[in-house]
């Protein structure tokens, strides 16, 4: 059991965390924040193995993990 | 485009394209806004004219190796903004003393300190007072619009020339990142005097040269120091620049430079829409002031009204300029807040009503 | 569930100011984790620099100076010779390290002063808009290399860590990357031993980390990222040049 | 006749092109202009504006205290500069992202246009909300004609985006036509 | 010794002794001729204070690592001459910005440029008017003699910490090299406040802190401008130093600052000894400016020389200062000339005769 | 009998003002040798530092440019730029180019920039009455550093020569001394080689030279001599650490 | 009485010493001093000079601009210094290195001395040469006692040459007997 | 047949060549020169063997060699 979360105001869209994550849990959403960005959002919550990829490479700090 | 003539550019490349024009081969940089357009065009446009474009390591090495080149006797540039234009102020101050002719641009941003990019004229005393050591002067040039950051600097590089000094532009943001419609021109000289008999080169087939401010002799520096002031009262007698409106009838005179006299344009073209008569005196050259002809406005005007993008620093040369029984109001907004034509309108109208009173 | 990944106490919670995709927020964190990791938050003063991250203060909980373009090895070097018990760090980009900064930094380490530096060599000046820095790569354009840096003219890519592995009075200098979550992870580790020399009163210590500008790079975050791998590290080599005794933190 | 504006919005929102293209296209009627581009933090983040000044007499100020017109691309942008409109001025403003709720003057003309969607169905393009606002801001104001915004272009434009010139006169005319009603 | 408590100290030692007697601890400098004495003292006595002493690597150096040590509160001092002063210039803008409290000597020498290691005054400008970039001022205090070398570097630190400012001790090449006997004394307060609070120490049990010169918000750097301005008016308002020498029936006023002021005054006995009514005004602190008393003298006294060794600078002052009604002649020496008594008497002397026709 | 020593052409006639056994009289007079070796002497271009050096102008028969303490190498680049094909050469004492200069000094060698740096190293400042410099030895005193160098507050004797060598851009970097007749010979051969990399436009060349200071070591001329093979080679190693390919010129 | 006195030799010949000697003799009388030394460029080669003032009152400038009294060690001194010398004030002259035909002046009143051959015989150090030198001026002049300035040599002299107090002594003795004639 | 010549006013008689000279060739004499400098003198002319080795140290190039 694992959880990816993502503060989508600090998210600026960069995708870094799209390509960290081995299980291709996050992409790019069509949504725009308050501060103009397409965020990311957790597409496929299931499969997040909780192993922190995504959030070691969140230049933004957006991403909390649980495990 | 309609009128073929005009180019839409950016002040800070309206510079360098007329560096450029004005025989400008060298330049050495380094980079700061609000002035990157300067080295950025100096980049691209100066390889295609057989010249060379130096990225410095620091704001140091670049009036340094301007030293270098000047010596040689080709056209020079450096441009900066205010913490750059600062540490190069020992530079300045051997310009003055080696009697070496460049040009040099400060875009002048917020200070002190770090400041921000904004447009501030808070360089005033730095350029005219000399921030380096020493008892020297640079050229100073205020220009006003596009088309006039073009023209003098071309001019900067005639009077570098012509007395071998240091002559600054004093622009700011504003200038610097504005885009209006300019005409270039190309002037007819665009490189100094190869023969001048100072340059150096090589001492081939001659007695060896030298460029040095160190004097020690008995009295040697004493007398360098008086040649130097030669030169500065010369300039003053012979290149002061000023643009003068609706000074005839004044009662209230507006004393603005740079990009502040240009707001006080709007200002004073709105005042004398309302029947107050206000007049403008815009130097164009910061050092020379133009002392004598406000001395002789002085005479008739007894009312002036200083207004900068400072907590007031250019209304002392106005104060000096004047004679005593003239009154001498300031108006300044510091740490690159912008007056609006509608402050200045306001600040000039409340001073005609104060005269009136 | 236990959060295993969350913001450093030794942060603020301010969002940070920069481009999408701009490594300067991975080695904030990185920073802040040290700082949290050896709990050094209330004793630390953090010398900003003028860059992309002079903004510093908005996002470290810790005092901060704000150093001018270059200095900033020199300021906590004064602020360092007063407080030696307190840490001291600066955080300098390419610019303001490796061209105006050069000798002050030369100079702290040469000194050994007990500072660390967090060094982020993103091969251009990024806060003025894109200029060629002492650290851009051959070939690579920038605004003031509109044709591509010119060893020629411009010299090659200057690498400050090699140069300052050379003196006597660092304990510690190192070249890391943070373009991969691995890279991140040793990252981690090398920032970790950083400061661990000051806490033990080693000396200088020196961390060049490379990393992207997508903005001024004219590339997307993914592509500049894909850079570091493909253009910078095989330039820029990886590793630790020098070390001196040091207890593994992690 | 003089005329002023400021145009506002994030960065990337293309507000340089668009007040660089009106100062061109002020240039094709052998107008003066002055445009001045302001950043907020040098380039990270933050907000861009700038001012475009057009008259048919010399420039005095290209320092626009009290703007006649806006054209507003994001919220911040409104609440910065609303205050200081002179009354009665025209605001362009992107409904896409700030509802026209947030204005608090009923002493301005005031057009909230949904400029991502003018500029998808008219261009294909939603990266032309620009363009649309500019369209719109210029037949509303009549500070120039419209044509005289197409006409500018190529000048305007960098040779590499020429290519998309008639999808940017597309998005230009769909703001016009949108602000025609 | 006859008098116990008499030290025979040169200029520069007599500075460095007070720093420390005032409580300085730290002390960051780069070698430079004529001021070399004031280092070596230091890095001789500060170890056994349990402070210390380092050499940069540059007088840029020197004055970040001022800012790095004066952030946390503690009293640091620098030290050089013109070619290195002036390279502090961009570190005394921030210094300013960030309102940090420092004391920096200025052992002043020829320039411009290289110059030479004699006296002179050149530096007025850049120390009164901000050789940096920005509206600032720094607080410059002149003395003229061994003692007043020592007193006045003791004033330095506490004016330093009163207005979180630079102060700049202005001396030149005659006050440093110069031997004389000195009192030393060990004022009351040698350290600031450590409860002060903006002091940078770590942010133990409060929130973190800030030194900065940036302010971005709308409005929040004219706001910082302002404010310095506010505490610049409050230091000229309460803490204007100046000496005057019969003053009282003088007329003739010599307005002289440092060193000349100490020549004047010999100039002077021997023109009261001839029956010329001469006065000295010796502005003990060159900013604040001592204008309100000059601007009461003015009153009275409608003549007055300005005497220094440079091509023309404090003069400005005087003439901003002075009723409109006042004449202002200038003696002036540069590049190093030293004026002997017997040149100063022959010119008051050859002034009053004027004054008489 | 044919004159088999006499002063070089390149040199004018002026005695030097420099104290009794000061090794810079030596080093100008090589340096001035491969002026004439080369048939240099009118299209050189010296830049002069500040430190006892600084009346180079007086000494030798060429164009001279007197530059601002430590920024020789920038004026020489500067010039250089412009004047291709001239000869520009800098001299400066190790205050000027190890502390206060290490920035030019370092970017013009990254540069490669086709000019001749002499660096005369006394690991003291001359000039101004013997403060420590950058290259003072530890524990020797000076009068800034009257209890003797300390390497925890003042850091290692810098090498400056080490670290430029480390760079891509020279072509020539190399430490030499001339405390004996051997000695000075081997000097003579690599200043010439420095002047001959620049005549054939290889790029930057520097050669360090260990030298005394009679006056601010507080010794006599003799002894003075004695420490350089005592002292300052076991710490200062001669030889030449980095060289493009050249024709032997000796 | 004021009094002022400039010396000028080579650097190396003991100039700042005496100079400083004689300030501190000035201190033993609790007279008033200021000592300014003057060198050439820094410390190589050139000349070295220095001035004393002494006075009861205070001292007004320590720039000496016409000398009361010179003590001159070399040629070079002589050339620059004598000029400017008042009217009948005193020189001591050293005869070791300039012959006293280069004086041009007839209105000063010149004691040339062998001071090399003084020094040697009387304190069997011709470096010595200064402080006979000294204690024939301050002989001549009378502007301190002989006696003040042996006794100021503890105060003015390094810890590591008190040794050398009495060697000292002898030399400024023997200046003094041969300004006595 | 060799010789060596001293500029005698160039000398400030530091002794580098009087060390480098294997012959004994030079020494410091008793006169000053006006620069107050007891200059070297050539004590044993005809031991000169022109191998310039005192030359070659000399910081004033006061010696010229003949051979
Ligand atoms: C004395 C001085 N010169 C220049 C500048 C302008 N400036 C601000 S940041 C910067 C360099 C930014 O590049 P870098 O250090 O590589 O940091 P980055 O923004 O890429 O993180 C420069 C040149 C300045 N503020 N002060
Ligand atoms: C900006 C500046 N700082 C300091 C000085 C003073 N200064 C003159 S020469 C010198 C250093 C001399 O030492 P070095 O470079 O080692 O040369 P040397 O005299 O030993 O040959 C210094 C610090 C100066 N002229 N300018
Ligand atoms: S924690 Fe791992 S699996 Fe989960 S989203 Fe992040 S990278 Fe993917
Ligand atoms: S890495 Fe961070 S900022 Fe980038 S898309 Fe992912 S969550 Fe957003
Ligand atoms: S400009 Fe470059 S370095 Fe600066 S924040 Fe943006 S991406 Fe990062
Ligand atoms: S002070 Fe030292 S370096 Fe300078 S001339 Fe004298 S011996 Fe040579």
């Amino acid at each position: 059991m694992a959880r990816v979360d993502v503060e989508i105001e600090r998210c600026k869209g960069c995708a870094l965390c799209v390509d960290a994550c081995p299980e291709q849990v996050l992409k790019i959403g069509k949504e725009i924040n308050l501060g103009g960005y397409q965020h990311v959002i957790v597409a496929n919550p299931d499969d997040c193995t909780g192993c922190c990829r995504c959030a070691e490479m969140c230049p933004d700090v957006a991403l909390a993990v649980w495990r | 485009m309609s009128s073929p003539k005009k180019v839409f550019t950016k002040g800070n490349e309206a510079i360098a394209m007329a560096a450029i024009n004005a025989g400008c081969r060298y330049y050495f940089g380094y980079p700061i806004t609000p002035q990157n357009e300067i080295p950025e065009y100096m980049a691209e446009h100066l390889p295609a004219t057989g010249g060379e474009f130096l990225q410095a390591e620091s704001e140091i090495a670049s009036i340094n190796m301007l030293i270098g080149a000047a010596a040689t006797g080709v056209r020079v540039m450096t441009s900066s903004s205010g913490p750059g234009i600062s540490l190069m102020q020992e530079g300045f101050s051997y310009f003055a003393g080696n009697e070496l002719p460049a040009v040099v641009v400060n875009i002048s941003r917020q200070g002190p300190g770090l400041g921000g990019i904004n447009a501030t004229q808070g360089d005033y005393f730095q350029s005219v007072k000399g921030g380096g050591h020493g008892d020297y002067k640079l050229i100073v040039l205020a220009p006003h619009t596009g088309q006039e950051l073009y023209d003098l600097t071309i001019k900067a590089f005639e009077l570098a020339e012509k007395y071998r000094i240091l002559t600054l532009i004093l622009g700011d943001a504003i200038l610097g990142q504005i885009k209006e419609p300019i005409v270039p021109w190309i002037p007819e000289k665009t490189a100094g005097d190869p023969d001048r008999d100072w340059l150096i080169t090589g001492a081939k087939g001659r007695e060896p040269r030298l460029i040095k401010s160190l004097f020690l002799a008995d009295g040697e520096m004493e007398k360098h120091c008086w040649h130097l002031q030669e030169k500065y009262e010369r300039i003053e007698r012979d290149d002061v620049m000023l643009e003068e409106v609706d000074t005839a009838d004044a009662d209230l005179i507006v004393v603005a430079f740079g990009s502040v006299a240009r707001i006080v344009k709007s200002a004073i073209s709105q005042a004398r829409e309302a029947g107050l008569k206000v007049g403008l005196v815009r130097p164009i050259t910061l050092f020379p002031f133009p002392r004598k002809r406000l001395f002789e406005l002085g005479g008739r005007t007894k009312h002036f009204l200083v207004a900068e993008m400072n907590t007031g620093q250019m209304v002392e040369d106005v104060k000096l300029s004047l004679p005593g029984d003239c009154q001498v109001e300031f108006y300044g907004r510091p740490g690159g807040s912008v007056p609006t034509p509608e402050d200045l309108y306001s600040i000039v109208s409340e001073n005609c009503e104060k005269l009136q009173a | 569930m236990k959060q295993v990944f969350k913001r450093p106490e030794s942060m603020t919670s301010k969002p940070f100011h920069f481009c999408p995709g701009c490594h300067h927020g991975i080695v904030h964190r990185l920073v802040a984790e040290a700082l949290d990791h050896f709990s050094l938050r209330e004793k630390t003063i953090g010398v900003a620099s003028v860059g992309c991250s002079v903004f510093l203060y908005d996002y470290f909980a810790v005092d901060v100076i704000e150093s001018p373009h270059g200095r900033a090895a020199a300021v906590a070097a004064g602020t360092k010779r007063v407080l030696n018990d307190r840490i001291v760090f600066t955080y300098q980009g390419d610019g303001d390290l490796a061209a105006i900064g050069t000798a002050e930094v030369i100079h702290a380490a040469n000194r050994g002063d007990n500072i660390t530096i967090i060094f982020v060599n993103n091969s251009i000046y990024g806060m003025t808009g894109g200029q060629m820095a002492p650290t851009t790569l051959l070939g690579q354009r920038s605004t003031t290399s509109p044709y591509g840096r010119d060893c020629d003219r411009d010299g090659y890519p200057i690498k400050m860590t090699e140069m300052l592995a050379e003196l006597e009075g660092p304990s510690l200098v190192s070249r890391v990357a943070v373009n991969t979550p691995g890279n991140v992870k040793k990252a981690r580790k090398v920032i970790r031993q950083a400061f661990q020399m000051q806490v033990e009163g080693k000396g200088f210590s020196f961390v060049e980390v490379l990393s992207t500008c997508p903005t001024n790079w004219g590339m997307t975050p993914q592509a500049a990222n894909d850079r570091i791998a493909e253009e910078m590290i095989p330039y820029f080599p990886l590793g630790t040049l020098k070390q001196k005794d040091v207890v593994d933190v992690l | 006749m003089y005329n002023d504006v400021i145009m506002a919005g994030f960065g990337g929102q293309g507000i340089m092109v668009i007040g660089n293209l009106l100062a061109y296209a002020a240039i094709v009627e052998d107008k003066n202009v002055t445009f001045l581009p302001s950043y907020g933090v040098e380039m990270r983040g933050g907000t861009a504006n700038c001012s475009v000044v057009i008259d048919e007499r010399d420039i005095g100020s290209p320092i626009v205290g009290r703007p006649m017109s806006l054209i507003i691309m994001n919220r911040p942008s409104l609440i910065k500069f609303e205050p200081r409109m002179k009354p009665g001025g025209v605001v362009i403003l992107n409904k896409t992202l700030i509802s026209p709720d947030v204005s608090e003057r009923d002493d301005i003309d005031l057009l909230a246009l949904d400029l991502n969607a003018i500029a998808e169905a008219s261009a294909g393009n939603v990266r032309l909300a620009n363009m649309v606002a500019l369209g719109a801001y210029v037949e509303k104001s009549g500070v120039v004609a419209v044509a005289s915004v197409s006409a500018a272009l190529k000048d305007a434009l960098n040779p590499k985006y020429h290519k998309m010139i008639p999808a940017n006169q597309k998005a230009i005319e769909a703001g016009a036509a949108a602000a025609r009603g």
